[in-house]
């Protein structure tokens, strides 16, 4: 299945300590940035970040696109690009329009 | 080689586009950079795994195509949905973005399994792959689950659904799926390997309803915030199967936001997350039966409203009952008529008012409500004694005094705004029931307390028409 | 030179992406964290970061153990262990001196 | 593999130690914990890279104990410096840090020209290798010439040396520099490569002292700091070198914290870098002569230390002459005074007063001055107008209000603390000299001014031998 070597990385050489590190970086940058979040706008904070968790349709993406493999696994991936892309629509357009009506003091829209 | 030199690149950039996302929701002034920024990344995130998929030879791109523009016209509707409905859209969406994990690692194993493909089922990948699947589907039911319980769906139980020996039951049921998810590791290419994995998915699933049960439906907003996070993780988990570095950094930042939004909830609760997940919060609550001989007194809006026309500082708080009344606008009326006759106005945000962190900012901000006025629990409670009104809106549990001198209160210990230190309070209500946590609320006796009873809406609707009226004459 | 794979990576397969990405990560914490430091300890921060500079230690350890290699590349990374090792240890010294002189009202070190 | 699998794990924890390090820092209720998380950080990965050449069969361990053994033997004595002396201790250690880069990579590259190792001679790779022997070398001789300029070294020139055309001579060096690096990018085992590479080597030595010479003394705290983020940078090269993570992340975090210092810096004097580099500040600077004729009033420490003892507030913004006159321990004497006769004592402190951005506070904590008393500038300027009394003790520029109102002045637009708001001025300086931008500062003109002429630590000693005498009378 080594059709989309580029997005899906070549398996062979997996990198475990990098991809580790990776983690444990980007975990810290999200509890850094998450922190200095104002508490006003927690609830677009979380349409956001489900929206942001709607990356998984990168790897949707990729399995449905498979040549000479079993149209389940094909069935498999289109469902679940739907299922991400249900997410990334109403995740950024509802943070959108959640942010849309915070207003400072002296009126104007943001 | 070249289509990995044209990919990558594109994958850096998008990750660089989704943590200033975050940094810019830091802000209510660059928080809409933060959301361009994150549909910015996730466009190039997509543009560049299909351009990689087209380099490596992919297919299906008519179907692919079709599955984009339908979940797309599922999608819009679901950002059309009244705020009030915003936990249990949430929950819903992660509802989806757990489904699609499971799918993608359920696919990915099987194409590998029907190929042989022993190298590319390395005890690594597979302990990854189960991850995904165990994270992804429990994600789905537990947040469908959670979606149903928020939306107050008839067949859904609100209430804690609890039997004899729960946790144990559960505890070996996830015993179940970790040893089918061990053998997988072991002989992943065993006959009897897709069965296993089979049972892996469907113990996932059933886990998810099993664990969200016996939560209560007001404990729903910590649980979303912490399925977010399990979402989060399959996304990571998916990540290390293709070794893709965006997946994994885009979904560790869903899974510290989700983490760090329920820590939140619960010191603002005072609760733990073990008592949370596996407490049965609400279950057990009997109210102390003496207390009811305690009377209310009642204040018409005619007089409250001359009383707070004379007030220097109001301090209005809002609580669950505003959102459910859908009363903003109306307290945006009121809020402009106290302005105008020179009182000064502010909100006293508790952390966990209403349903969902922030509930009562979104609402607020809604009725266009400078976000300048409303102010922090912490930084308010300074002020209360100055204040001579503290309306309370369809708020409880967030003013209940208990909770600072009742140590045998289930809420004892969780902050609260200083409600009764106001000179007068006035506080609005349906009727004499308790709020969320189940308890009597001490500050509704005080002799300075008068209650107004009625719907949010309406109530404040009168409050708003006194005002208007004397503003006239 | 390969008698240190393991702490010298392999250039065979040097992941290029990987790398710019923990870079990328990494500059964005060093970032958040820096400015999260508060004013009154920028002194001593900046004999930490010093110490923590000194990390190019790893890689003179790994240039001065190796084998079958002209003496004078050897002595060139000796002579980095030395560089290096000083900066550990007055970096971290003195921030550590500095920093116990920082006292709350109340008295009580630290 | 073994030895990765050992390896990776440290390298990873150390990681996360060195990070966790650079936050503790944020408070200094934990800052000390972050200096011992970065020393278990270090050693992880000094001994993590031991095992691995260890498991590789290194050699040559007794050598490498020696060159530890001496590096600390130097290091030691290093960190006793007096704490004035704290700004050019750390040039020198980036000029440490800065050549450890060069060594390393030039042996690096010897080695593989020795082999003729095409493969290791990467273009990525040789890219690398030129980046980082360029910053280290550069880095080693400018920190050197900027550690001089601070110790006053005398026959390093103070002031900015400028001679005609001299941007135009470093940018044509550097792109001397930068020719012969492409030059070895594309030909690295050519015959005439290790004489390119010692050309570049030498090019990047000379360069750091160009690039320094035109800066005056005073603006070396900025260039240490960019020196810092320039050794930092070199380490992360050298990490893309040898494809190892923890190098990388370890010289960004370096990189950011001189970069971020530097911007702060910047800022406070309202300057841009570009200025700092090029800009020769300080060269031209020209007193209005008229100024002259205008008057101090000087005052004795007795009568001051009158007025003070009546004071309700008393406000003191130190500079830099109290390090110089290393007053610290007299002024602890003098604010324990002033307290124990009911007088409120509070520090004003500016970003950059003194040379180093927190010099102040790391001198006035060494007089075990509690640290909560040290107000930062734009906390203690909405304070200054009740303050009785500002007490300016070797503070020049900061206290500038020329900052605030001349345009024409070269600290135009600087923040600044408020003294002159104050109802009464004491200054104390050892003459009429200006301070380090060289201009007359109009605070000491106004009428509610008054000069306390001398050497800091014997006029605050007085001042304090005063208060004390009229403590007992
Ligand atoms: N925000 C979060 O993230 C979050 C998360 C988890 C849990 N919680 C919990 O939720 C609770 C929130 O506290 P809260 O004070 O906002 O709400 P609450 O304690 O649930 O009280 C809401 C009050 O509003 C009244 N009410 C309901 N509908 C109304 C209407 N239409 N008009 C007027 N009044 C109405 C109810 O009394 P009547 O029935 O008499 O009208 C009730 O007493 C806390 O206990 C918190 O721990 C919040
Ligand atoms: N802190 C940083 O990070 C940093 C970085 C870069 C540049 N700078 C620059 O450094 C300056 C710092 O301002 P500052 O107000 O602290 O210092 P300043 O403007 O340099 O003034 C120091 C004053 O102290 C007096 N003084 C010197 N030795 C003394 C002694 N022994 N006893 C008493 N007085 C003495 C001097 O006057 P006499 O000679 O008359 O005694 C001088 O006027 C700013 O211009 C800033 O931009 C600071």
């Amino acid at each position: 299945m080594h059709l989309a070597p580029a997005a899906a990385g070549g398996h062979g050489n997996l990198d475990l300590m990098g991809a580790l590190f990776v983690f444990m970086l980007a975990t810290f940058i999200g509890l850094m940035a998450i922190q200095r979040v104002s508490r006003l706008l927690h609830t677009p904070l979380m349409s956001l970040t489900n929206a942001i968790s709607a990356i998984a349709v990168v790897g949707a993406i990729i399995v449905s696109a498979g040549k000479d493999q079993p149209g389940f696994v094909t069935a498999l991936g289109l469902a679940a690009i739907f299922c991400s892309t249900t997410n990334i629509v109403s995740g950024f357009l509802i943070t959108d329009r959640m942010l849309k009506m915070f207003r400072k003091r002296d009126g104007g829209a943001k | 080689m070249s289509a990995e030199a044209l990919v990558q690149p594109l994958y850096l950039v998008a990750t660089a586009l989704f943590i200033m996302s975050l940094r810019w929701m830091s802000d209510p002034e660059t928080a809409r950079k933060g959301v361009a920024s994150g549909v910015a990344a996730m466009t190039l995130a997509v543009a560049g795994t299909l351009a990689g998929v087209a380099a490596g030879g992919g297919t299906h791109y008519v179907w692919i195509l079709g599955a984009f523009a339908l979940g797309a016209a599922v999608g819009y509707p679901l950002a059309q949905v009244p705020l009030t409905a915003v936990p249990q859209r949430t929950a819903l969406s992660h509802a989806f973005g757990g489904m699609a994990a499971g799918l993608v690692g359920t696919g990915k194993f099987l194409l590998y399994y029907g190929r042989s493909d022993a190298a590319a089922l390395s005890p690594f990948i597979v302990v990854a792959l189960v991850a995904e699947v165990l994270l992804g589907f429990l994600t789905f039911t537990g947040s469908l689950l959670a979606a149903g319980k928020l939306q107050e769906v008839k067949w859904i139980p609100q209430r804690p659904v609890t039997y004899p020996l729960q946790n144990l039951v559960n505890f070996a049921l996830f015993g179940a799926a970790l040893a089918l998810g061990a053998a997988l590791v072991l002989h992943p290419l065993a006959p009897w390997a897709p069965w296993a994995f089979g049972g892996l998915a469907t113990l996932s699933l059933a886990f998810g309803v099993l664990l969200i049960l016996p939560i209560g439906g007001a404990d729903m907003p910590t649980v979303i915030s912490i399925l977010n996070a399990y979402a989060g993780l399959s996304a990571v988990a998916m990540g290390f199967v293709l070794n893709n570095k965006l997946l994994i950094t885009a979904g560790a930042l869903d899974g510290s936001s989700g983490l760090i939004l329920s820590v939140i909830m619960c010191k603002a609760m005072n609760r733990s997350f073990f008592n949370v997940l596996f407490g049965a919060f609400g279950q057990a609550q009997q109210t102390a039966a003496g207390d009811a001989a305690q009377v209310y007194k009642e204040d018409t809006p005619e007089s409250a409203a001359q009383i707070m026309a004379q007030a220097d500082l109001v301090v209005i708080v809002p609580g669950y009952g505003m959102a459910v009344a859908q009363a903003q606008h109306k307290v945006r009326e009121l809020y402009d008529l106290l302005k105008k006759r020179g009182v000064n106005v502010k909100f006293a945000i508790h952390p966990v008012a209403g349903r969902m962190p922030g509930h009562m900012n979104v609402l607020l901000a809604e009725a266009e409500i400078p976000y300048d006025d409303l102010v922090e629990m912490d930084d308010i409670n300074g002020d209360m004694p100055h204040a001579d009104v503290a309306l309370v809106i369809g708020a409880n549990d967030v003013v209940n005094p208990a909770a600072r001198t009742d140590k045998t209160s289930p809420i004892y210990g969780m902050p609260i705004i200083d409600a009764d230190r106001a000179r007068t309070v006035y506080a609005i209500k349906r009727s004499k029931a308790p709020g969320f946590a189940g308890i009597d609320n001490g500050l509704y006796f005080l002799d300075k307390t008068f209650m107004l009873f009625g719907d949010a809406k309406s109530v404040v609707g009168e409050l708003a028409r006194q005002l208007g009226e004397g503003n006239q004459a």
